[in-house]
């Protein structure tokens, strides 16, 4: 790129900046009482959860969760469109498999943890989910091209699990008269955990998948890098 | 238990969505399913709305302003109306289209999460909800823009992709300083509290510029020829007449909903100015492009800034029948704008499978042995241009008309201009229709590709050319009466 | 009073502001991708910091662990296409 | 107030670095942490209004906002990646094919008539 | 809602529908299906005219017939049927019948004819569309359609050169259309819905708003004028002259132009108001402009050898007296120049199929190639010789009538300059028709002609090209000679007339 191009951009972008932090000073001059804060704690009681944070997400505005894990959905569909994941790396030297064998276990149990946990402290499903997804990375980093994933057929399941729960309880409230996404009450914290545990799943998969960034190969074992690629849709 | 029904439109398509990735070897069989499904929700609450008033809900039981309003007026019931009609003529085609194609497998599920989206930004009263919405939106449409593999659709697909990520960023400020001033992110309780300030004026200008950019407003459309032009037909269809509507949508909603009281006259200019220029550039560009997709490309930049020229017309006109009407046909012109574009690009696909190419000049044989096809295109392409009968023709004389009354003349030498260039643009495909190629034997040839396309293009003519009215009803407004 | 607190806020910003500055003038992939690790985890800090264990904690594993991570895949695949057409013209 | 406005600030100064990262660096790997790190000042400015000063529990709002947007920008740069990779994997099967220029931002910002020539598959 | 039931409200659409369906239905149909697609043609066509002749019996009698279709709040479509609008109406009700039978067999073997005769149902039903506007916004609608539904005829055959008079046709048919669009739209600004009444509407506009009203009416005046073939608007004119002989005609003698001409009466009488558009000037711009176009198209029709080309700028002279008419204050004027409308109308399609009949039957298409073609084809040469000399004016053929009328017209308003005019149209008229019929009945036949085509006939040619100018020709003789006989073009025009010009 040009250098004075980008100097003058640079000078623009900096102008912008400076606006914009005049108008971030004046905004915070402005005094809007407690936002949702005050409203946000005061009703956590009812939730079903006493992390605030869980409850935003999980219960006051369960819907943009929903939606956000129909982008993570999204993202991959579009990962798996664009072909066949490559091979792997190379196996792992013993050390590195020592290491793997006992990361990855304290990856999911510290995961299946931070689920418990986001009902009344910092953790939940995000947290879990990514917990599982790394879980995954460091198989596949260790040679294990697959991720430690089961096959395309299952892992089409399990992606889909998070969203599906959600949704499925959400209109089934609907369809009993409670409206969609409105947990009766009492019946918040169970009905929570059990969309939390669905989406961390679909999370931690979802997330391992699209680090092996392609479409699943279906040759389970024996996985050789240089297996042909199996495709059960294009056989028929 | 009406106002659950706000949320079908949405769910529906999002269960289909998850069922077509779960089942794939049945996806088209339940992709139709819940696309007819979610046509029918879409239907059935524009006529809710049209039967009654405007319908909201606030998701969750926790009322505003904790909790998340979904709220269905008439802007929004037109606007959703239109997505599922052209959405289910585009699924149905789109199971001609991809039959045993891989493609296909991976369109259900990833369209039916862009309808999703597409109907979530229509139905969506949350200013953070719409961000969620619109990155839904952007990534699925990034995702199916680059299905074909070819080497320019993934390009342009990722320039798409970071193009929509820079706008969502955008607007994503402009929420972050709206929701530090007044602590809500509803539309309906911010519109109440919103008062002129450099802050809202600055929230204004990012939100706004962040959704041009997805709208593809000129200068800001340079990322849209190549990826609507070289994405498999059903959809371009969609990208070109649904998603860009949907930023259009929201910039249209805050600019008279949200910042109703805060935006100017010079401001308003300004996007008409913008829009006059996406006019000139794009009709231009769509005539001398070499392929008939890029045509239809380059001219939704042009249609596109049709529809911003009626902010300094609508921002001039003081509240009454005249700036009703105003309104009314700005959206009959969105929405007109989405039948014949969908049809267009799906006529357009026909011809290039039948063809096995779309160069404009080599088409001859192709668009003349298939009447049906380039009927369509003839009839799309009539309400691009804004003739009679169409419901671009009605907008464009209330345009017109608007431009008279609030003395702005000088939007009618550039609304001339467009439609004598669109004109050229479109006879310029239509006349390659008339050669000495062997007479073809009937008028349809393949009707399951064929007649989807024709009933988009036909209803962009007949039905919001000749019967406009419903839409006026929509938004609630009696019309001039003189 | 709190002008201890301010110092720290203010070092805690600067090595944001620098790393992220760092990453982003950082030719190389690789490491302005290790730079933006650094640049994510030292961002939950700062948001620990502001006391946002949750956020911070999502940080931390989906921006900069799982993001991250994909980086430098494609840093890491960049750079073998690099070596491999720099070694292939002849 | 004042922390609010040293944190929001750097926030903003976050993104005004992304942006012109994004607008002046040409590969997609830079442009991508440029994004990210644009997003990054973003969800800095909601958590530093979020805070209410030590001691006063924080706004959850905000942070679950941020929440689900660090979830979206890993969706995105996953997408991106996986796009940039089949463009490098077909640039590196056609050996023909010379330049592999992917995501101007700024080169398509410069109308020009290149951008016509789209060959099709 | 009930009003809409009654048949009076339901007429004029009737009418329109009567040839807009079965267009839509033959576009459907099968290249093979010549018996069907005949029948919906004919079934068409007939209808068509047994539906005017109730109009035309019901406007007599001072009958309100208006069909309204709200297409959106504020813009409604009215089709209504007053003495002006059932003139054209009927002729292009019968001529459109006469056509119909003379393209059947002229297309008969070519290829494309579903897609053929679905746009000429369809150029028909705009042409009726056209004639029963009841508003300006209907008038502009119909115009544009117009323009679309000719364009597929003009380009028909696919040759480069049908895509290039094709092309050039539609270029000025845009630019026009959006003029008028543009005219009507900023009327539609000031006043409101610009309904037609008889007598004008605008004559009580307050004065301030009278420059506008000017630049309005040329903005109209440059849309209608290109289909009116006003110099210097006519340019497409003959280069459209590669269509068909049926579109030809039907194109020239009829459709296009005459919605042209039409319009222009309409703007004047029914918008404007004579004595309002007269007290603007508008009328001397009117006037100069079809004058100079009168004696432009028949100098240029004197050098074409093409017989098509020379009738083509015979037409663009010819449809200026309809202009000429409504530009003279006074209601004789007014007469001449409405009855023209019809009496150039029957002429020009009589000289337009005898011309396709030569071509078809001879392959003769230049003037030069025309010796003796009246000893060849005697009944297709009297056809055009009546027609030919009905152009020039001389008694008792229709074109005298019109003549007549308008240099009285000219004369009673002091305008005698117009006589003028007309005598050296006259003049030009004969020089430019006088040659052909020497040539056709005097010179001795060629041994061959240039592409014979021998017809298995009774006749000189096949019975569908040869009955349909007869049958115009008789036309132009009998609104000639029974132009006093009640329901006579005549005796119409000058109902319209009284009707303009009463107080």
């Amino acid at each position: 790129m040009n250098r004075d191009l980008s100097l003058l951009i640079g000078i623009l972008v900096a102008l912008l900046a400076v606006l914009l932090l005049g108008v971030f000073h004046s905004t915070l001059a402005l005094d809007p009482g407690q936002r949702l804060a005050s409203l946000a704690l005061e009703r956590l009681p009812e939730s079903g959860v006493s992390n605030p944070v869980t409850a935003v997400l999980l219960n006051y505005r369960a819907y943009d969760t929903l939606l956000e894990l129909a982008v993570l959905l999204a993202a991959l569909l579009g990962i798996w469109s664009l072909g066949p994941a490559r091979p792997g790396f190379q196996p792992a030297g013993p050390a590195l498999a020592a290491m793997v064998d006992w990361v990855v276990p304290l990856a999911i149990l510290t995961g299946g943890y931070l689920l418990w946990v986001g009902g009344h402290a910092p953790g939940g499903a995000f947290q879990a989910g990514a917990l599982l997804g790394a879980a995954g990375v460091i198989l596949r980093l260790a040679g294990n091209a697959g991720a430690g994933l089961p096959s395309e057929a299952w892992q089409r399941w399990l992606i889909v699990l998070g969203a599906g729960v959600f949704s499925l309880i959400g209109l089934l409230l609907a369809l009993t008269g409670y409206g969609f996404l409105s947990y009766p009450p009492g019946q918040a914290k169970w009905l929570i955990l059990l969309i939390e545990t669905a989406a961390t799943i679909a999370i931690g998969v979802t997330l391992a998948a699209a680090y092996v960034g392609g479409r699943p190969q279906m040759a389970q074992p024996p996985r050789s890098p240089l297996a042909p690629m199996a495709d059960p849709e294009a056989k028929r | 238990m009406t106002t659950d029904s706000l949320i079908l439109p949405i769910a529906l398509p999002l269960l289909g969505a998850l069922l077509t990735t779960a089942l794939p070897r049945i996806a088209p069989l339940l992709g139709v399913i819940a696309a007819t499904l979610t046509a029918l929700s879409g239907l059935w609450l524009t006529g809710q709305v049209w039967g009654g008033d405007a319908l909201n809900i606030v998701l969750g039981g926790w009322g505003l302003p904790l909790g998340i309003g979904v709220a269905a007026d008439g802007l929004s019931a037109s606007l959703l109306a239109m997505s599922s009609l052209v959405g289910l003529g585009i699924s149905v085609y789109a199971v001609g289209y991809f039959a045993g194609s891989d493609r296909g497998l991976h369109f259900w599920p990833l369209w039916l999460l862009l309808w999703t989206a597409l109907n979530g930004v229509f139905l969506a009263a949350d200013l953070f909800n719409l961000y969620v919405m619109l990155e839904l939106l952007g990534l699925s449409a990034a995702a199916l823009g680059a299905l074909t593999g070819s080497r320019e659709a993934v390009a342009a697909n990722l320039r798409y992709l970071l193009v929509g990520l820079l706008g969502s960023m955008s607007y994503l400020l402009g929420v972050a300083l709206i929701y530090t001033a007044y602590g809500t992110l509803d539309i309906s309780l911010l519109s109440e509290r919103i008062e002129p300030s450099a802050l809202a004026a600055t929230s204004v200008v990012l939100m706004t510029a962040g959704l041009a950019l997805k709208a593809a407003l000129f200068p800001l459309h340079f990322w849209l020829p190549p990826a609507h032009a070289n994405a498999p037909a059903p959809v371009s269809a969609a990208l070109s007449a649904l998603v860009v509507k949907a930023a259009f949508y929201l910039i249209l909603r805050l600019w008279t909903d949200l910042f109703a009281n805060i935006t100017t006259t010079g401001a308003a200019f300004i996007l008409g100015a913008l829009g006059a220029g996406a006019i000139l550039w794009g009709s231009w560009r769509a005539l001398r492009a070499e392929r008939l997709k890029l045509l239809a490309a380059y001219s939704t930049v042009a249609q596109i800034g049709y529809l911003f020229l009626f902010f300094p017309l609508l921002q001039a006109m003081p509240p009454g029948p005249a700036r009703d009407d105003l309104f009314a046909a700005c959206v009959l012109m969105a929405v007109t704008h989405g039948f014949a574009k969908a049809g267009f690009f799906l006529a357009a696909g026909l011809v290039q499978k039948n063809a096995g190419h779309d160069r404009i000049d080599e088409l001859g044989g192709a668009a003349q042995s298939m009447p049906a096809t380039t009927f369509s295109i003839a009839l799309a392409g009539s309400a691009l241009i804004g003739l009679p009968p169409s419901g671009s023709f009605i907008a464009k004389w209330v345009m017109m008309r608007g431009a008279f009354e609030t003395g702005q003349w000088w939007w009618l030498i550039v609304i001339v201009t467009g439609t004598l260039l669109a004109a050229a643009y479109i006879f310029r495909v239509l006349s390659r229709a008339f050669g000495q190629e062997p007479t073809p034997r009937c008028f349809v040839t393949d009707a399951r590709a064929e007649i989807p396309a024709l009933l988009l293009a036909l209803s962009s003519v007949a039905l919001l050319g000749l019967a406009a009215g419903p839409i006026w009803s929509l938004l609630g407004f009696e019309g001039v009466q003189t | 009073m709190n002008l201890i607190l301010l110092i720290f806020d203010a070092v805690l910003l600067i090595t944001l502001l620098a790393l992220a500055a760092a990453a982003i003038l950082s030719s190389e992939p690789r490491r302005a991708v290790m730079l933006f690790i650094a640049f994510g985890l030292w961002l939950s800090l700062v948001w620990a910091r502001l006391s946002a264990p949750d956020v911070a904690l999502a940080e931390a594993a989906i921006g900069a662990g799982i993001g991250g991570a994909l980086m430098l895949a494609a840093a890491r695949r960049a750079a073998r296409r690099q070596a491999t057409s720099s070694e292939e013209p002849s | 107030m004042t922390a609010a406005f040293l944190y929001g600030g750097a926030g903003i100064l976050l993104f005004a670095l992304g942006l012109w990262s994004l607008l002046v660096h040409e590969p997609l790997l830079r442009k991508l942490i440029a994004l990210n790190i644009m997003g990054a000042g973003v969800f800095h400015v909601f958590i530093a209004v979020a805070h209410r000063g030590d001691g006063t529990p924080p706004d959850p709002v905000p942070h679950a906002l941020v929440l689900t947007g660090i979830v979206v920008a890993v969706s995105a740069t996953a997408l991106a990646l996986a796009l940039h990779n089949r463009l490098e994997q077909d640039a590196s099967d056609s050996a023909q094919s010379t330049s592999t220029s992917t995501a101007g931002l700024l080169s398509g910002l410069s109308i020009s008539p290149q951008s016509d020539i789209i060959r099709h598959e | 809602m009930s009003q809409l039931l009654t048949w009076t409200a339901l007429l004029p659409g009737a009418i329109l529908l009567s040839s807009l369906v079965p267009g839509a239905l033959i576009f459907l149909l099968k290249e093979e299906s010549h018996l069907l697609r005949g029948v919906l043609n004919m079934a068409g066509a007939i209808i068509k005219l047994v539906l005017v002749v109730v109009l035309i019996w019901g406007v007599f009698l001072g009958g309100v017939f208006e069909t309204r279709i709200t297409i959106a709040p504020g813009l409604d479509l009215v089709l209504h049927a007053d003495a002006l609008s059932v003139l054209f109406v009927t002729l292009s009700t019968v001529l459109w019948l006469v056509t119909t039978i003379y393209a059947i067999g002229y297309l008969e073997h070519s290829p494309n004819r579903s897609r053929f005769f679905g746009f000429f149902s369809l150029c028909v039903s705009a042409t009726v569309g056209i004639a029963l506007a009841g508003n300006l916004l209907t008038f502009v609608i119909f115009y544009e359609i117009l323009t679309l539904a000719t364009y597929p005829l003009v380009a028909h055959r696919g040759t480069p050169d049908a895509t290039r008079g094709a092309k050039i046709y539609l270029a000025y048919t845009m630019a026009g259309g959006v003029a008028l669009l543009i005219g009507a739209v900023w009327l539609r600004s000031l006043t409101g819905p610009v309904d037609f009444v008889e007598g004008g509407v605008l004559a009580t506009m307050p004065e301030a708003l009278h420059p506008q009203l000017i630049a309005i009416f040329l903005f109209l005046l440059v849309g209608l004028g290109v289909k009116a073939a006003l110099f210097p608007l006519h340019g497409w004119l003959p280069q459209s002259m590669v269509a068909p002989a049926p579109v030809s005609s039907l194109l020239h003698a009829v459709a296009v132009v005459k919605a042209g001409a039409f319009g222009i009466v309409r703007v004047v009488y029914d918008v404007y108001g004579v004595e309002f558009a007269s007290q603007l000037g508008l009328l001397t711009i009117l006037g100069v402009m079809a004058s100079i176009t009168i004696v432009y198209g028949s100098i240029m029709a004197l050098s074409q050898d093409g017989l098509k080309k020379r009738l083509a700028y015979s037409t663009v002279s010819q449809v200026s007296y309809i202009a000429l008419g409504a530009s003279i204050l006074g209601p004789i004027a007014t007469i001449g120049g409405v009855v023209h409308l019809v009496h150039q109308g029957i002429m020009k399609i009589t000289l337009f199929f005898c011309a396709g009949n030569y071509a078809e039957t001879l392959g003769v298409h230049k003037v030069s190639e025309m010796d003796g073609v009246g000893r060849r084809m005697p009944w297709t040469t009297l056809a055009f010789t009546v027609g030919a000399l009905g152009m020039i004016g001389i008694p008792p053929i229709a074109g005298f009538v019109s003549k007549w009328y308008l240099g009285l017209g000219a004369a009673e308003a002091g305008e005698h300059w117009v006589l003028l005019i007309l005598a050296a149209s006259t003049l030009l008229n004969a020089g430019y028709f006088l040659p052909i019929l020497y040539k056709a009945w005097f010179r001795e036949p060629p041994k061959s002609w240039p592409q014979e085509h021998v017809f298995d006939s009774r006749f000189e040619t096949m019975g569908a090209l040869l009955w349909p100018p007869l049958i115009t020709a008789a036309l132009c003789l009998i609104a000639g000679l029974l132009a006093a006989a009640p329901f006579s073009p005549l005796e119409w025009a000058t109902l319209i007339a009284r009707r303009e010009y009463a107080p």
